[in-house]
């Protein structure tokens, strides 16, 4: 994983200085990688989009089946909340992702960095904050319940 | 703002002093988690495991009009395995926490013999009882309740388990209560390099959902004269671990009244062989599979009726496996057949070495020739309780379980040779080159 | 119109027919997965698997320059434990498919003993010359070449297991071309009560995954004067039921040089552990771990290069593990590390009745004395060759192995015990009620 993503794995994107410099590094770079592959994709929340990698479709088409098909769609699990972390995380993304891409340089069996693993959890709350509650109630803060030692499969199976 | 009420989904209609034992009272917070709790009281059986409600007809000594089905009953060889201690008198398949207490005061063992205070450790609610005793102090509490006859420290108590043993009353967060598993992990992390191990300030949550059964379902013995409920980690949770201890401080439970050998008894160590688990290593935790989550309306509450499993699979396992319930009963009994019937080998073995070693002991052998035989029956014995105590008849740890019956085997078989002359020969070199053993 | 592709996504240059048995001819249409299959040359080692490339000075009668390690000096016991049979002369670790005509053409076991032509239904491309030497009847074919001295049928085939051996080459759909295998499995599954079971027209594509290996990768033996291949499973798959078989049919390998026993050599059971393990039970099959999907430009192609899954882990588990690659190695060497612990309490435990036996005999015991101790051995050996002989290392089937182990050390341990007189007691009825075994 490149530095970028590791100072963003550990300081998050609380900090403007952190949120907008490299965000003009990435939007850069990530801009010259766009045409080639369709990196734009990204900007949009709509899932055809994550497809435009054949390396998504196992996702896609999982999720196509999943019970969250009708009523969450990829960046409703995989961008956080609030317009600045979203479209960072985009660019973020959209940026390793191509990059990854483009260079081949990536798992056969892709796995969820620790990042976007948080992302993913942090989603859950999203929809299902009061049904959890109860079992988060008597959690202190940062150690919430782990939704995806469960029910890792909602959005796609794999 | 709606952190704020996520925060508090409960409606606290009373508050909750750390010395507020009945679980009645904390059921006025938490009204789903209380029924659930009662529901301990419901008897099942499994294929291996659950309960079998057999009434009887309650007499002045003993009121119960229901117990679990006696283990001895069902595989007599317990009683020779176990001869001349307490448990060859009486022993019973457990059953809910709501028994606890009863139970054990009724338990022919405690009844026909002198039992400490120590005993109530894990069978009530003595987290409270503790604190007065010693006027605020946990320690010395534990310590005066160890030292007294259990007639008289069981009138300190009146309730199982109960909500103030695991939670915290302010926060509801879940705590340790008791002193024997504070200090037992903390000699088990000194051992991996882990220095002053508080386990209240140190665990994670989800460790915290493992740990507050370890209170109880751990082998243990009781240390010295002062009766101190001891659990024999120093040396880490493997058989030859805890076995390491104990030949180095020299403890036996008891002597066995045909083989003289100085035996030790193992007790459900759950925990012990449920960390030497494939669930463990992924972080699965006791309350993911004993208490799974149960949707309440519009709350996901934590199923506080504790049970097996097997009485409750679409909640406890297929979360985590996407295999049909009967499917994923037929796994864990595919295990257990396995595991029962290399268990036996293992119990028929020892069942000969024990009338071997009787026979030997009555044609009048000397000391001198039967300690070899007699060190192999203190091995093979507690091995085979520890594997046998684990309730789950070999689920927790399949493979370690399993392990552990192969050298049984051969301890058993080995004190049948050397009571006929045979050297114990050396391991070969590979004998030990690998294995968990040290991992 | 993109599925249209999706079908059809190999670009075919040359057209195959059913006796084209050179690969690099298939290559030309399926350039991918013959670049992957020639990998198999490859050898690197796990810590238990894979294999080590020994140099060696190539000479007139074995021109290899690089062999396998020899098992016989990695553990000295399997001498013994083969006593009076080849393997004690010459057993070293298997690679991967390229060796495997080689390999056999010059190991020990051909070049200083006789064997029948039988030998090469698993270590060459036999397909082509069976149909050819049956004119066009396999099933004629394959009892000719069984029947024929080594030397002579070895000339009838020039390549290890190819394209042919495993697809149909106008549809490249898998197919299996080894008769003892379509004989194999239709009395296996006669034992299960379903009749007549053709596996070419029965079998499901995933069930193919592995039957394809389960042609070569089984225990196997050499029936009557025609030297037919056959494997033992017309009563199951489980250590007891092959046992059972080769007690009916009076089979016995070899007769042990030191201790008399009719003794049972048991090979590769990779198809049968795998059979009784979660994975199996779960649908995984071998083909799964040994040549998983791989991304090749825009096509998920299976992995020719048939290896160590340990050496391609990410491809191998991860797609259905969640875990690090690093984890998910130490998962399986755990596993492995508690299996060869048991293996080596089962192996000394073996070495003590030979040598136990062979005193006796030397000593002149009657045959009526060394009889019983003799049966233990001969069931000891094979159970233990079973577990031994499964290339996993106790990964396949995990439970079961460490099982079968426990009986193993029962086995070892009674013999001895006979010699010295004592009388194998009756099974505790317990023993046998429950246990997988039946089940
Ligand atoms: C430019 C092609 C492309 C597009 C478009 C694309 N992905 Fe990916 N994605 C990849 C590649 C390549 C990887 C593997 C990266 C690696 O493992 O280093 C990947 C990995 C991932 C991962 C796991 C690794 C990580 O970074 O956590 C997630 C989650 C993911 N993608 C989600 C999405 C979502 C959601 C979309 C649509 C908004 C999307 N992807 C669109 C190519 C793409
Ligand atoms: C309901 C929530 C949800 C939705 C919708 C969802 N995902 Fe995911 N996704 C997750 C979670 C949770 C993980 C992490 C799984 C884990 O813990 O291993 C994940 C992991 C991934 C990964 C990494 C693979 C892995 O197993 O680590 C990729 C790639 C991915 N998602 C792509 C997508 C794409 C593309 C879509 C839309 C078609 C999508 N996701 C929709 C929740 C979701
Ligand atoms: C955009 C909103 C949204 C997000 C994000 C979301 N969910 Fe859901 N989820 C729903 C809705 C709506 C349902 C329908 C059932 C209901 O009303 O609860 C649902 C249903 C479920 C169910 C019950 C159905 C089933 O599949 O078993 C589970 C479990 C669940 N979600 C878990 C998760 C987890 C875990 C995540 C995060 C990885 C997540 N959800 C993310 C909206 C969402
Ligand atoms: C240890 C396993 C486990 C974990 C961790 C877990 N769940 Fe669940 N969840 C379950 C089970 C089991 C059920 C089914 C309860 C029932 O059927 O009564 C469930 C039910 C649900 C439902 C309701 C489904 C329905 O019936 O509509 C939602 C939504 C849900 N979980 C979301 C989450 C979220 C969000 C998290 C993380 C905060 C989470 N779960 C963590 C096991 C788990
Ligand atoms: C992955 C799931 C799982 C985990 C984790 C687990 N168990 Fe179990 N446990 C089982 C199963 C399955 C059984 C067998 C139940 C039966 O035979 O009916 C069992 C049996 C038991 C029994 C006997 C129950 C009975 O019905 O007689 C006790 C006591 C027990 N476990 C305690 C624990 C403790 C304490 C822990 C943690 C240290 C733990 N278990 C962890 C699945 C689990
Ligand atoms: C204070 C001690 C104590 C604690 C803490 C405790 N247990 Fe128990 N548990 C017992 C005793 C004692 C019994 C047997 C009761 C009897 O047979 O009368 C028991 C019985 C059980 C049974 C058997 C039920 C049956 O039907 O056979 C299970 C399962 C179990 N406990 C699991 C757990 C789990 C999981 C935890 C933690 C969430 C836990 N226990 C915490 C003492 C305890
Ligand atoms: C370290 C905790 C602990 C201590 C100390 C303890 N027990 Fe238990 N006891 C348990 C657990 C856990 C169970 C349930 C599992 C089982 O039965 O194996 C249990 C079960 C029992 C049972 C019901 C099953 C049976 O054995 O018939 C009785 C009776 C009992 N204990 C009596 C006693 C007596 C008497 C003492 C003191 C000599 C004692 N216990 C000390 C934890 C403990
Ligand atoms: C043997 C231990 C034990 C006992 C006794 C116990 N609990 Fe719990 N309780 C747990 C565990 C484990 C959790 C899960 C906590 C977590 O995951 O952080 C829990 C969670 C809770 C929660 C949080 C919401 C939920 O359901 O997950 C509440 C509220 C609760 N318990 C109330 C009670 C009450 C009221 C009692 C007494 C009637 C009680 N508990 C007795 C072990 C126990
Ligand atoms: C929170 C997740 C989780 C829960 C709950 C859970 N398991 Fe598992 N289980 C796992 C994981 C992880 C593994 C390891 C293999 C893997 O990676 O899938 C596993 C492995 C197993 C295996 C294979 C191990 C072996 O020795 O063959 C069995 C059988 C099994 N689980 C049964 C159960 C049963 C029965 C329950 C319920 C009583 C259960 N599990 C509950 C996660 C879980
Ligand atoms: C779930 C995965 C899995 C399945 C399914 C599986 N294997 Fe394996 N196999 C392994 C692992 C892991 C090893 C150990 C490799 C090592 O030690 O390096 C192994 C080892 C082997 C070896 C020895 C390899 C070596 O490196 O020496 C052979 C041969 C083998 N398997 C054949 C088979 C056959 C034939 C089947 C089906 C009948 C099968 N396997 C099914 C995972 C699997
Ligand atoms: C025609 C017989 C035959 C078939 C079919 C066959 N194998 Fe083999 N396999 C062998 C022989 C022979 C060897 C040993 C070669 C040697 O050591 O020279 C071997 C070796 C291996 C090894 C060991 C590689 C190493 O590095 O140690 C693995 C793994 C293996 N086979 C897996 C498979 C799988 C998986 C299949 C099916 C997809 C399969 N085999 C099909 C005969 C066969
Ligand atoms: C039923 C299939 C089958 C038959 C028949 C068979 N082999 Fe093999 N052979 C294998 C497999 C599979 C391996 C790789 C696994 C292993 O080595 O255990 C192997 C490995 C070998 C090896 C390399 C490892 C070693 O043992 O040194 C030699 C040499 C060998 N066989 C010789 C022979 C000879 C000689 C015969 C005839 C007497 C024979 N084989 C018959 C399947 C077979
Ligand atoms: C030991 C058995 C074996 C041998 C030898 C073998 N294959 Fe395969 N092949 C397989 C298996 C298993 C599959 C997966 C088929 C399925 O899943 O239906 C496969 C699949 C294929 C496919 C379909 C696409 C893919 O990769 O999944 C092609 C094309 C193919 N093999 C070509 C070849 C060629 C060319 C050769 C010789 C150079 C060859 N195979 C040798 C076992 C074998
Ligand atoms: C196609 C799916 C699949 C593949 C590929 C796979 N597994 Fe599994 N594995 C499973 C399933 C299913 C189980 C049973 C437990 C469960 O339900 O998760 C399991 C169980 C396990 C267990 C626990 C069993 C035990 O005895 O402790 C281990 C360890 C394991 N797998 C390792 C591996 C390794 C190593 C590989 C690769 C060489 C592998 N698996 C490949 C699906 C798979
Ligand atoms: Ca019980
Ligand atoms: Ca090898």
């Amino acid at each position: 994983m490149n530095i970028l993503e590791q100072v963003m794995s550990e300081h998050g994107y609380i900090t403007p200085l952190l949120l907008g410099v490299p965000l003009g590094i990435l939007l850069g770079l990530g801009f010259y990688t766009f045409g080639y592959a369709r990196g734009a994709a990204y900007m949009t929340d709509d899932p055809d989009a994550c497809t435009n990698c054949h390396v998504m479709r196992g996702q896609y088409e999982s999720w196509m089946k999943s019970s969250h098909r009708k009523v969450a769609v990829c960046n409703d699990c995989h961008t956080p909340a609030g317009l600045a972390p979203k479209y960072f995380t985009k660019a973020l993304n959209g940026f390793n992702h191509s990059m990854a891409f483009t260079t081949g340089r990536f798992p056969d069996e892709i796995r969820i960095t620790a990042r976007n693993h948080r992302v993913a959890e942090a989603s859950c709350e999203k929809c299902h904050a009061d049904i959890v509650s109860g079992i988060n109630g008597v959690r202190h803060d940062g150690e919430k319940v782990s939704c995806s030692t469960c029910h890792r499969a909602v959005g796609h199976a794999y | 703002e709606r952190k704020q009420e996520a925060r508090n989904p409960f409606f606290r209609v009373v508050e909750l002093a750390d010395d507020t034992i009945d679980p009645a009272v904390w059921g006025k917070n938490f009204p789903m988690q209380y029924d659930l709790y009662k529901r301990t009281v419901d008897q099942e059986r499994t294929r291996y495991g659950g309960s079998e409600a057999l009434p009887r007809t309650p007499t002045q000594a003993d009121p119960r009009s229901v117990v679990a089905q006696s283990k001895l009953e069902e595989d007599p060889r317990l009683v020779t395995m176990w001869k001349g201690y307490a448990f060859s008198v009486d022993f019973r398949e457990e059953r809910g926490h709501a028994y606890m207490l009863i139970d054990q005061r009724m338990t022919r063992r405690v009844q026909e013999f002198k039992q400490p205070g120590t005993c109530l450790q894990c069978h009530a609610s003595t987290y409270v009882a503790m604190q007065k005793l010693g006027g605020g102090d946990l320690f010395k509490g534990f310590e005066a309740m160890n030292k007294m006859p259990y007639a008289e420290a069981t009138k300190l108590v009146e309730h199982p388990v109960s909500c103030i043993d695991c939670h915290d009353p302010k926060t509801m967060r879940l705590r340790v209560t008791r002193p024997a598993f504070m200090e037992g992990i903390r000699a088990l992390k000194a051992s991996q390099g882990v220095a002053d191990y508080d386990v209240n300030t140190m665990a994670s949550a989800q460790e915290m959902r493992s740990f507050v059964c370890g209170q109880c379902h751990v082998e243990y013995y009781f240390k010295g004269d002062e009766k101190r409920l001891v659990f024999p980690w120093s040396k880490g949770l493997k058989a030859e671990n805890m076995l390491a201890y104990y030949d180095e401080v020299g403890h036996k439970d008891w002597v066995h009244a045909e083989t003289g050998a100085p035996a030790l008894k193992a007790q459900h160590p759950e925990f012990e062989m449920w960390n030497q688990g494939v669930h463990a290593r992924s972080g699965v935790a006791c309350a993911d599979c004993h208490m799974p989550y149960k949707r309440e309306g519009g709350l996901k509450i934590s199923d506080h009726h504790v049970r097996s499993p097997l009485l409750n699979v679409n909640r406890a396992c297929q979360g985590c496996h996407h295999f049909s319930e009967q499917e994923m009963k037929s796994r864990v009994e595919e295990i257990q057949g396995r595991f029962h019937m290399a268990r036996n080998v293992a119990m028929d073995a020892l069942m000969e070495l024990i009338s071997d070693l009787k026979k030997a002991k009555e044609s009048g052998a000397s000391e001198a020739a039967l300690k070899p035989a007699q060190e192999f029956h203190r091995k093979a014995t507690f091995f085979l309780d520890l594997v046998e105590a684990d309730n789950s008849s070999g689920f927790h740890a399949p493979g370690e379980e399993l392990r552990i019956l192969t050298q049984v085997v051969d301890f058993c078989r080995k004190g049948q040779l050397a009571l006929r002359g045979a050297q114990p020969t050396q391991k070969a070199s590979h004998a030990t080159s690998t294995g968990p053993v040290g991992d």
